[in-house]
């Protein structure tokens, strides 16, 4: 394992530290936590529902990348892909009301959700207005009452950001929680790996794929997938992956939007080549995109891949998409 | 049976020390059906209970129960942290009327039920909770009974935790979560032994 | 070699498509060519210098992703890691002369120099007022008369956005030449490398290193670089990189411009322990960092590996660093 | 000497035709101490000609050199594309009014030199162009001639082109566009005997 760090156990903790002191205007750290909370001027003034996500760390940008005006009023970092504990969650809700409530966006995972509710539970005793979210974008798992259900994806980053142009505009937190459903309800994600992540406290893949291999369905910390198949060509995944989500979807009309996400180590150059061949895919089937964004925005440590995230938008969502914000990562 | 300060404490050390030195087994079984860090993430709450209790002796079993909840809860995260915290938290509240150790222990089962959405048959820690619960109120809890809990979840498929993901492919592995409280309950049979 | 990619001929033109597919309200392709130039309603109705930037592809974001108001006004892309040819260059520079003149940003490496040369003689032979800047901000390599010069690396972004902000302001074309060469001259770089960039046509890393090596002073295209060491923690690289750089400039007085350069396949939470490094180191020899960005600017393809960047700075290029633009890689 | 449209077509149909064949022995010398293309860009640019000349067969000389100039200026890209763009560009606009062969050569190869700020001893393809040029107007340039050049570059220390990064361990190794250049001297030859 090659890795610039330096105390495996203090990695979480410096990389917050590099994240604020290079972004000071935008982003300070909550004291005594690895939480970050908006610090432009315009925040201090505002009066708007509160939006709180986080999760595990490894997924950089994200959480804490998507902070600022017009998205994420604040973002808890966990230890890598390992929930964060409800304590610093509360204090990110804390720093954040201001009356109006706040939101929680969760991915799905059941440290995620189970450490957000017991965060909620704690600000409620304070009579702080809390609601959550839960994003199950990644349709390469099956759903059933039975399960766990379907793991928050890359396509969480589209959430923050309509929920967050919302919020800005002044919508209230139940009219916040009832568009959130709707649009990750609208949200469908998979995710494809070339070569697995390094959690460097492990010190080498968590999976192995030969030379030719690629492995379909992966999620956001080495979850294995539904398939491994011979590698193929871009324009092969493209379609793939598209026809995938799009059948997933109860029909085809209305418009789209599009994320291809990269997971870390891919670099932009292979992602623009794969967007490419999905809008060409989507336009053989008159599928109308309004929206598309290109990036690493939820990665997984070094893992090699994309996902690719379809979205059913209407013209109010694609407006709140487009809004400029101010944030590290966007 | 009910339980008193004593005892409930020689239970806590005895479980601290259990999850201190099976660190790696717990990471093992994890690395197996999860994400290999149950170990270390139970070790990080032994040492934040130890460092906890070492900093103001609790007064009586519900406070107690409340210095380890906040400990885990703070700093275990992950999956276990709010399970363990819940359970250890309700047993908390229950303990300040409740001295009936299997009803206190039928509460914390609720409570990580509760917390967990989850149920027996899961694959996972309550397949542990919830028999050794129902034994230690026919009063007839023993370590074999413990590991017979355990050993049951080997061949279930995980339908909640990480270990759901891979279906039918999590039969023939322990559950991790299910081997840290078959610690806890070992170590509650002889805190209680004498 | 595991690449999300179609026909290796076909990468540069597939990128360029896929980028400007999905910025449309930012950019678009120039007929005919693998340049970009920008699209936004502004741009049509300003008159301000033109900014020409370009080079080899596989640096993404660099530097079609840095086309925008307020950045450059075009950018030209060559086949990976080769120089574009002069008559592509000389289609951005038509498209964005406004009558002001037009100014090319060039990094120091023999082909693009000559390329830019002839597009300039060119653009000249219709009238068209234009001159160019050379960045050679990569201090691991010895200057001399007698030789190629220091190449140009990851400070070229610094460049760009200085020269992006004082063009928009209506500088003329005279003072931004004037004022490139000032900024080049307070630019200063070096890169380390935990594993060379595959090239598609060639399959594998340019250059082996072991498990436990480090490459420092490695150039953008796999050149090699000054030496090979082991390994070591952040901190540890940090103040190696910072020091030499310091040491390069003739005082440390005033204030500095920080950039931590992920060198493609890096992930982001090792630029930031890395960056926290070097604004403690810095901090402990009391020098003074007015502005400082951390990211994936300046790639070489899958290069595992990052560059430091130390620009000593006045107040002014401070506002210049600072304003904002709207690009896709800023 | 003087060179007429017959003489200088077949001279540069022989000089493709090289390119072609010995694309991978210039990717090679460009590997040891370049990045490996200049194989793959003269090839781009060999095709480029061939292409361009069948479109459209150039009136006289100066044509001929322009369509040359303009396919490899268009095509090749890197440092090489410039370069022999420059001198067949130079050596077009010249062929106007001149048609002494030398003169010709000589007038390229200061378009080298100041497109690439270069001179002789900088193991570049300077090195091929000017003794040969200087061989021609003495009139005893050879094929074993144009050999010798190329070799001399081969301990040369580069301070030009990728090359010079390398310093004083570019020694030992043939300079890839002096044996393209050498290639443009054979073909030159041949054609101009007969
Ligand atoms: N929803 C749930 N209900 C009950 N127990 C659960 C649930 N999810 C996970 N667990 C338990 O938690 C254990 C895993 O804990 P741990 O590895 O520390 O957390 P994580 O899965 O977040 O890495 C599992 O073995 C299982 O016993
Ligand atoms: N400044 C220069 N002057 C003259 N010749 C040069 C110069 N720079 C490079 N060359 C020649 O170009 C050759 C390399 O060409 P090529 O590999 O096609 O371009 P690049 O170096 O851009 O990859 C060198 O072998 C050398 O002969
Ligand atoms: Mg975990
Ligand atoms: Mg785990
Ligand atoms: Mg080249
Ligand atoms: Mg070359």
């Amino acid at each position: 394992m090659k890795k610039i760090i330096n105390d495996v156990d203090n990695i979480v903790p410096e990389m917050i530290s590099g994240l604020v002191r290079t972004n000071a205007n935008l982003v300070r750290q909550i004291p005594n936590t690895t939480a970050v909370v908006r610090n432009d001027a315009k925040f201090s003034e505002e009066k708007q529902v509160g939006i709180v996500s986080g999760g595990g760390s490894g997924h950089e940008p994200l959480h804490a990348g998507f902070v600022g005006d017009g998205m994420l009023s604040a973002a808890v970092a966990g230890q890598i892909f390992t929930s964060p504990t409800p304590d610093q969650i509360y204090e990110a809700i804390k720093a954040v009301d201001s009356g109006k409530g706040v939101l929680l966006i969760v991915k799905n995972y059941s440290g995620d959700v189970m450490n957000f509710d017991m965060a909620k539970e704690m600000a409620e005793a304070d009579d702080i207005n809390v609601k959550s979210i839960i994003v199950d974008d990644d349709i390469s798992v099956e759903n059933s009452e039975f399960t766990q259900g379907k793991r928050g994806v890359a396509g969480t980053v589209f959430i923050e950001k309509i929920l967050g142009a919302a919020a800005r505009e002044g919508k209230s937190l139940d009219e916040l929680v009832e568009l959130g459903k709707a649009a990750i309800a609208n949200t469908k994600t998979i995710g494809i790996s070339l070569r697995a992540a390094t959690v460097p406290a492990v010190g080498h893949p968590g999976f192995e794929l030969k030379d030719d291999e690629i492995e379909f369905g992966i999620g956001i910390h080495n979850e294995r997938g539904y398939s491994i198949e011979k590698i193929a060509p871009s324009k092969d995944l493209a379609q793939e992956l598209s026809d995938k989500i799009l059948a997933d979807f109860s029909d085809q009309d209305g418009k789209f939007a599009v994320l291809v996400n990269g997971m870390g180590s891919t670099p932009l150059m292979e992602q623009y080549i794969f967007a490419n061949d999905v809008l060409n895919h989507l336009q053989e089937k008159n599928i109308e995109v309004d929206f598309s964004k290109v990036g690493n925005l939820v990665t997984s440590l070094d893992m090699l891949g994309v996902s690719l995230t379809l979205m059913k938008v209407d013209d109010e969502w694609i407006k709140w998409l487009n809004e400029p914000v101010e944030t590290i990562g966007w | 049976m009910t339980i008193n300060l004593e005892q409930a404490t020689k239970w806590i050390d005895l479980f601290v020390d259990k999850l201190e030195e099976n660190r790696s087994t717990l990471n093992e079984l994890d690395t197996a059906i999860g994400d290999g860090d149950h170990g270390t993430n139970m070790d990080r709450g032994a040492k934040a209970i130890k460092e906890a209790l070492a900093k103001k002796a609790p007064a009586d079993v519900s406070e107690l129960f409340k210095t380890v909840a906040f400990a885990i809860i703070q700093k275990v995260g992950g999956a276990s942290g709010p399970l363990y915290g819940t359970a250890f938290l309700d047993m908390s509240k229950a303990a300040k009327e409740e001295t009936d150790l299997a009803k206190l222990i039928s509460i914390g089962n609720d409570g990580i039920k509760r917390r967990g959405q989850s149920d027996v048959n899961m694959k996972t820690m309550i397949d542990v909770w919830q028999p050794a619960s129902e034994a230690l109120a026919s009063g007839d809890l023993t370590a074999e009974k413990v590991t017979e809990f355990l050993n049951n979840t080997k061949d279930m498929v995980a339908t909640k935790g990480r270990a759901s993901y891979l279906e039918e492919k999590s039969k023939g592995h322990l559950d991790p979560g299910s081997q840290s409280s078959a610690y806890l309950f070992e170590s509650l049979l002889t805190a209680m032994e004498g």
